[in-house]
């Protein structure tokens, strides 16, 4: 995509260069045989660290709490500043503040160096979906800021869904006071079937993709997103998947926590 | 066109004129200018549309629709827009943010408890953000400020009930703005537009024990005492619309008017413009 | 469009006007509910919607002054209003010049030392745009102003005339405006007084014409003063008979 | 949305009376406030309609014009060769709430103007975007949905739906003639022009099975559908579905920082919101019906060609 706004700050190259278009390569898309080899109900392999960014000496610099995590192609950073003096307080309780930045690099398209209004919205959605978790009476007057930076892309529901596990995860990191930790999933539908975690290119054929964020210990649903026409029974038979994917998904996350805590 | 060329000038003639600003009122020396006046070599002109208002030797203007400007002694509600030191701001609907100080405020545990260094320090525990707060004008600022203040037991902070917002021009300075309505229901008609529609608690229970002055908690809400409440807010909403004198008579009447129809439909269009007659029906007889 | 077309040799315009007349003018006060005034004008094609809001507590507790009231401006243009579809930014400097010309005009008519230390907030939005913007936006503002109860020392009335082939022409059209050739100035003037509240004007005009085209934008204007007055006393008239006064 | 602040006792008040079934102005939980629509307002607009929710004149405020325009299609552009596009932007004006000044509405804007995006751009939307291609891989029309935000008395997602989808069905596009002309060497180019015929418009296809929205406010552990200012300041969290006429799920949003929604609840919404759309669809009917004949009637009486505040 060109940028639109004509950044005055940084050498801007030809006004309007555009990605390669490939010839359509047959993605043949069944219940078994996924274009990367894996099955229907297969989510991508998930690798997170804490605390990259953040060395055990605290200096005002350093965020007081980061993480590192991939699940497949998609990698993502994120760094947490707070519970701190914020631009907006709130004399009753705190305010959880999120920033999402896909890097110009991540996407198949080059991304501008400007935040473009999805990426200002995708920042409010991490906020729906992360700050009901968090203690904010603990924090009256107080915001806690957290920085999220894409650094490859595949699959923009399942990128989502991948900056709130790793939103968690540094909260924990950062030691804040959380109610549960938060974990997210996305599925799409291509023919009458729910594919877990999707990549690009099966989210561009795909009817409908349908992305949730949820507390399994709290039972309840953080967050929500369809976008695309269902059958509504199938929104409901997409929710249950999606709260069981989370739960697995979940016991991942506590289970690399407990681990890195035990260090 | 000024008053004297009109030969039989009366002042209630005077007084029903609607003026728009810029138009000359009067050139005659003996009358002085009001609100909504401004003199220019020695005649009167209006600033405001409105009715001319003559009250004996002084003219004023009283626009029909303007924010409300305090008097002193005036009867408000306010919400507290923020917390400073030893004071609190208040919304009053008015030109700007009244201000209510911490020495003109009743404290927990009776009149003769004097007022503690920590209280400054624990200003939220009386009046917080947001709270609703029933005061009366006590002086004016040297910037037209209004000075609010809650020495009285009935003032303090306003709970068990809802508020409805109204033209302060509809609003007569009267006696009293705290009343009990027959069907069982609070009202306190602040004279700044804002009216607090509550649940009927005694007056001595207040009285009884003052920390209960500054709780946040409400008390049990019956069914019924709620419907009421929501019946007599949606009165008032009416009565505003139509843009009539809201008084506890008019208020009252808008009230039986409505009993045959279910609260919720009340301010629906058929609803309310039958209903409309019948109260102004009433009020021209009444009056 | 070629100079001659605008004005045809019987002295019709390009909407069949003759050189001194006012497009059609029609204009409400108070048709927003929740503003403290607010009018809708139409004058031809152009339609503005203005909401007042104050005299209130101002948001941004730096600039208040204590003796008398602060008037801000914000006026906005619909992505729909030209035929063109434009969507402009908050910061585009056509918008700002045109909302600092506002405010400068009303700081004189609004008789701001009767409301210390606050702040008074006229929303112009421009719905349809054909030529007269700052002429209608000031009528619109006087009307919601008024509407509002704020103290005013009289109306404010704008009117924009030009003169094409010669003879001073009065209230443009957009397609009056956008042509090169015809210079167009905006008068405004507090009627009573007579006094010039504002005038503004971007092209060239010979000074010898000046005279007679600044005479028939003040004629303009004492009409459009009769419309506003009009719109306000039925506005009051009507609140008026319902308080049953 | 606009950040109203409430006392515990309001609030409190306001939560006990929604778990009773008994809200503030004497609804029930699932009971909506009277809509007013009007269209055709804007005459240089190819649609326009303005949508009030609320009673007695006093409520949310919206008015969309949509604005057909013709693109040269380019290969980067993401847009498919051979379908037209439907561009959404909402604007709340600061007359809505003082801190919309500025750029203080712009979180706000960005997260109406992907609602609406996501509800009325693509096949969800059940518009026919083919129609809207006038050449393969050369020209296709771009329809610009401008919504600007009047006033906010609670449910502005609601009226902006309804605004959105009655512009969009009084939308006329011009009739566009394609033919073929041999270019300099020989090869057939097709060429294209607009039919300049104020009586020869075109409807847009497919509009009648658009969406319609109803959110839903959680207070305490119950919702309510067309929450009002008060309750929108109470409420934990909000969810907008938008079901289409044939009953299916378009698109479904969770709003809100406090709270999340309990798996029971939210299928309790999504059941109610299969009912509720229903109901709705057939007052829609009713309003724009109402709002076509207003439309007529006024073009001779110019002076209300906009009834903004309804007389009362």
């Amino acid at each position: 995509m060109s940028t639109n706004a004509i950044d005055r700050r940084r050498i801007n190259g030809p006004q309007r260069s555009v990605e390669p278009v490939y010839l359509k390569t047959e993605t043949s898309v069944s219940a078994d045989s996924r274009q990367d080899g894996r099955t229907r109900t297969n989510v991508r392999p998930i690798f997170m660290r804490t605390g990259p960014l953040s060395p055990q000496a605290t200096s005002a610099a350093s965020p007081s709490g980061s993480a590192y995590y991939e699940q497949g192609k998609i990698r993502i950073s994120c760094a947490i500043y707070g519970p701190r003096q914020g631009r907006k307080s709130n004399p009753r309780m705190g305010i959880f503040d999120c920033d999402f930045k896909y890097a110009p690099f991540s996407c198949s398209w080059k991304r501008s160096h400007l935040k473009s209004s999805d990426e200002k919205e995708i920042g409010l959605m991490l906020e729906q979906a992360i700050s009901p978790a968090i203690r904010l009476d603990a924090y009256p007057k107080a915001s806690i800021d957290a920085f999220v930076t894409v650094i490859e892309s595949d699959g923009k529901a399942a990128t989502i869904s991948a900056a709130i596990n790793c939103i968690s995860a540094a909260l924990v990191d950062a030691g804040i006071e959380i109610y549960d930790s938060v974990a997210a999933c996305s599925v799409a539908l291509m023919g009458s079937e729910f594919y877990y975690d999707c990549t690009q290119e099966e989210e561009d054929s795909a009817q409908c993709t349908l992305l949730m964020a949820c507390m399994p210990n709290a039972n309840e649903i953080t967050y929500l997103l369809q976008q695309g026409k269902t059958l509504p029974e199938q929104t409901e038979k997409a929710v249950q998947t999606c709260s069981d994917l989370c739960t697995q998904i979940y016991a991942v996350i506590c289970r690399y926590l407990q681990t890195s805590v035990e260090q | 066109m000024q008053i004297d060329d009109i030969p039989s000038s009366t002042a209630r003639d005077l007084a029903s004129r609607i003026v728009t600003p810029g138009t000359a009122i009067t050139s005659d020396p003996a009358y002085m200018r009001g609100h909504g006046t401004f003199g220019e070599n020695d005649t009167i002109y209006s600033s405001v549309a409105g009715a001319v208002e003559r009250i004996n030797k002084l003219v004023s203007v009283r626009p029909l629709k303007q924010r409300y400007s305090g008097e002193i002694g005036d009867i408000v509600v306010g919400r507290i827009t923020e917390v400073g030191s030893k004071r609190w701001r208040v919304d009053v609907n008015s030109r700007q943010d009244g201000v209510l100080l911490l020495s003109s405020i009743n404290l927990p545990g009776g009149i003769q408890r004097r007022k503690l260094e920590s209280d400054e320090l624990q200003m939220r525990t009386f009046f917080a953000e947001g709270d609703l707060v029933f005061a009366e004008v006590q002086s004016f600022f040297a910037d037209g400020g209004l000075s609010l203040h809650t020495r009285s037991i009935q003032y303090g902070k306003l709970r068990n009930g809802q508020l409805v917002t109204v033209f302060p021009q509809l609003v007569p300075r009267s006696r009293s703005h705290f009343h009990t309505l027959p069907c069982g229901v609070d009202i306190v008609v602040g004279v700044n537009g804002y009216i607090w529609v509550s649940k009927h608690v005694p007056a001595a229970k207040v009285e009884a024990n003052s920390e209960l002055i500054y709780s946040d908690r409400n008390e049990h809400i019956s069914d019924s005492e709620r419907e009421t409440i929501a019946r007599i807010a949606n009165c008032i909403h009416l009565l505003n619309r139509l843009y009539v004198k809201i008084t506890d008579t008019s208020i009252i009447f808008a009230y039986e008017a409505s009993l045959p129809h279910a609260v919720k439909d009340l301010l629906t269009k058929e609803v309310a413009t039958d209903l409309a007659h019948t109260v102004k029906a009433r009020l021209l007889q009444q009056s | 469009m070629s100079r001659q077309e605008l004005l045809s040799p019987e002295g019709l315009r390009v909407d069949g006007r003759r050189a001194n007349e006012l497009r059609r003018i029609s204009c409400r006060a108070s048709v927003l509910s929740s503003a403290d005034g607010s009018a809708y004008y139409e004058q031809g094609n152009t339609k503005v919607l203005v909401a007042v809001y104050g005299p209130r507590e101002p948001r941004a507790k730096a600039q208040f002054n204590h003796d008398e009231a602060i008037v801000n401006v914000e006026f906005n243009v619909a992505p729909f209003s030209t035929s063109e579809r434009r969507k402009r930014s908050k910061g585009d400097k056509r918008l700002l010049e045109i909302s600092s010309f506002v405010k400068q005009t009303f700081e004189g008519a609004i008789q701001r030392s009767v409301y210390p230390r606050s702040q008074i907030d006229i929303y112009i939005h421009l719905l349809q745009h054909d030529g007269g913007t700052l002429e209608t936006c000031i009528n619109a503002a006087t009307l919601a102003l008024v509407d509002a109860g704020v103290a005013m020392a009289d109306y404010v009335c704008a009117c924009t005339a030009g003169s094409i082939d010669d003879t001073p022409v009065l209230d443009l059209n957009g397609v009056e405006e956008s042509s090169i050739e015809t210079p167009d100035l905006t008068v405004a003037i507090l009627p009573r007084t007579g006094n010039i509240a504002l005038l503004q004007m971007e092209s060239k005009l010979h000074t010898s014409k000046l005279e007679d085209v600044m005479d028939l934008a003040v004629e303009g204007c004492k009409h459009i003063h009769k419309k506003l007055d009009d719109a306000v006393l039925n506005a009051a008239n009507d609140l008026a008979s319902k308080l049953g006064r | 949305m606009a950040s109203l602040i409430l006392s515990p006792a309001e609030q409190d008040y306001i939560i006990r009376g929604v778990e009773s079934g008994f809200r503030a102005d004497g609804r029930s939980s699932l009971d909506r406030r009277e809509v007013t629509l009007r269209t055709g307002m804007i005459s240089q607009a190819n649609g326009s309609a303005r949508c009030r929710i609320g009673n007695l004149g006093v409520g949310t405020d919206v008015l969309v014009g949509i604005k057909a325009e013709v693109n040269a299609w380019t290969p980067g552009d993401g847009v498919p060769e051979s379908s037209g596009v439907l561009i959404c932007n909402v604007e709340c004006s600061p007359s809505a709430a003082q801190e919309f000044e500025g750029r203080g509405a712009e979180e706000l804007n960005v997260e109406l103007t992907q609602l609406l995006d996501r509800i009325f751009n693509g096949p969800q939307s059940g518009i026919d975007f083919e129609k809207l291609c006038i050449i393969p891989k050369q020209a296709y029309w771009v329809l610009h949905v401008d919504a600007l935000v009047l006033d906010v008395r609670g449910g502005i997602t609601d009226a902006l739906v309804w605004a959105t989808r009655a512009a969009l069905l009084s939308t006329r596009l011009p009739r566009v003639v394609v033919e073929s002309i041999p270019d300099d060497n020989g090869v057939m180019q097709a060429e294209f022009d607009v039919v300049d015929d104020p009586d020869d418009l075109t409807e847009l296809d497919g509009v009648e099975n658009m969406p319609i929205a109803v959110t839903f406010s959680r207070i305490g552990r119950r919702f309510v559908v067309d929450a009002s200012e008060q309750e929108e300041a109470v409420a934990q969290a909000r969810m907008t579905v938008a079901v289409s006429p044939k009953m299916d799920i378009c698109a479904v949003q969770k709003g809100g920082v406090l709270r999340g929604f309990m798996p029971t609840l939210f299928s309790e919404v999504l059941q109610t919101a299969q009912t509720i759309a229903r109901e709705e669809f057939s007052r829609f009917e009713k309003c724009y019906a109402e709002a076509k004949s207003q439309a007529l009637s006024q073009i001779d009486e110019p002076s209300t060609g906009s009834t903004f505040l309804v007389p009362f």
